[in-house]
């Protein structure tokens, strides 16, 4: 079985709504990788406080709502989805 | 169909579920409110991931017609700025029983404010805030 | 908004009952379906006891407006030959809450195909029945 | 307390659907009176049994719907309802 290992490279995070607000930007690019979603959530939590404070914050990869264990890949489309209010 | 785009025509999204052989068709339609907890509202924008959204809507459609015994089902929502009276979404259903077109009409809309990555932030005379973000 | 016509205007049975303040409407729409029972429908006639019908319908928007928080209901019906695919009832309700407003919706033709004097002729290849008269 | 005499009269029954086609006219009229809705549609049945093989006769009087107990009053408007079928 071969071990896939992560490279370190730009990741950009697409950002919305309030976390655009947040971050001050519609993309959010990182110079690091993170193994998970939930590594990657802890590391936003970090660097902005004001993530935590929101009523929920879901984490889209490709396009779908991820659990914080779902591993990441290069190439992954990472988005942040703070609370919807369509409709 | 399934649709993100700056304004709605009901009559068009009706249409594109009609069939002279379903009995039935039932709609919502959503539109921006003048009053929000006592506030009035002067705008709203509507911010959209929109290739994420029109896939968590395609997936409320394919599972409304899973859980449903509907025929067709359309999904429209806007983006952009609206002003009060102006509309938001509009969903028709078709079918040949009307039960399960309001059944599959409500349940498209309750899900879509879960699950579509849509916001909308609220203009007020005194500042502006994104719906839902904070408690 | 009650009315008994020739053809329904959809907008304008929504247009009547929204206003800014609601958020949401929703809509019925009954057409002539092409198929009944295996048959093909050529055509409907619709005979209606008008003045009768009209206090009926108006009992049922009253009557919905006591059992649900909706704000406002209106209901138009067809009257004289429809062909299959042809509008024959639209109902509109507008309220602050949609869930009301979807109750009150199938309340309201549930109730219209019980209660309101309006009898439909389906004509087919080889003749033509009242619709419900017999067993 | 004064008793009301019913007069022999002309009384004009609206006909609809498929009433109308068992009856053969959109109008019956009917050169007697009635005390109550259950004697007219005694009457009716008696006159025209095909009446009894609907699904259901309902009576309006006054444009309600009526029990069989309700008194009849000269000038009432009486309609025979067959099944309704709208919507």
């Amino acid at each position: 079985m071969q071990k896939r290992k992560l490279e370190i490279m730009d990741q950009h995070i697409l950002l919305f709504g309030a976390t655009k607000d947040i971050i001050g930007s519609s993309i959010y690019s990182i110079n690091d990788s993170f193994k998970t979603v939930g590594e990657l959530r802890e590391h936003l939590y970090k660097q902005f406080p004001s993530l935590e404070k929101l009523n929920s914050l879901m984490i889209a990869v490709n396009m779908n709502y991820a659990e914080d264990l779902l591993e990441l890949k290069a190439g992954d489309e990472i988005a942040l989805i703070p609370p919807v209010s369509g409709g | 169909m399934i649709k993100i785009e700056e304004n709605i025509n009901v009559e068009q999204v009706i249409q594109s579920v009609s069939k002279s052989q379903y009995g039935g068709t039932t709609v919502f339609i959503g539109t921006v409110r003048v009053h929000t907890k006592g506030q009035r509202v002067l705008k709203l924008h509507f911010e959209c991931y929109e290739p994420m959204a029109l896939r968590e809507m395609e997936k409320i459609e394919r599972q409304a017609k899973e859980k449903f015994d509907i025929q067709e089902m359309s999904i429209h929502h806007v983006v952009g700025e609206k002003l009060p009276g102006e509309k938001v979404v509009v969903i028709a259903v078709a079918a040949f029983h009307r039960k399960a077109a309001f059944e599959a009409c409500e349940y498209a809309i309750d899900t879509l404010k879960e699950t579509v990555p849509i916001w909308k932030k609220e203009f007020f005379e005194n500042g502006s805030v994104w719906v839902a973000a904070h408690p």
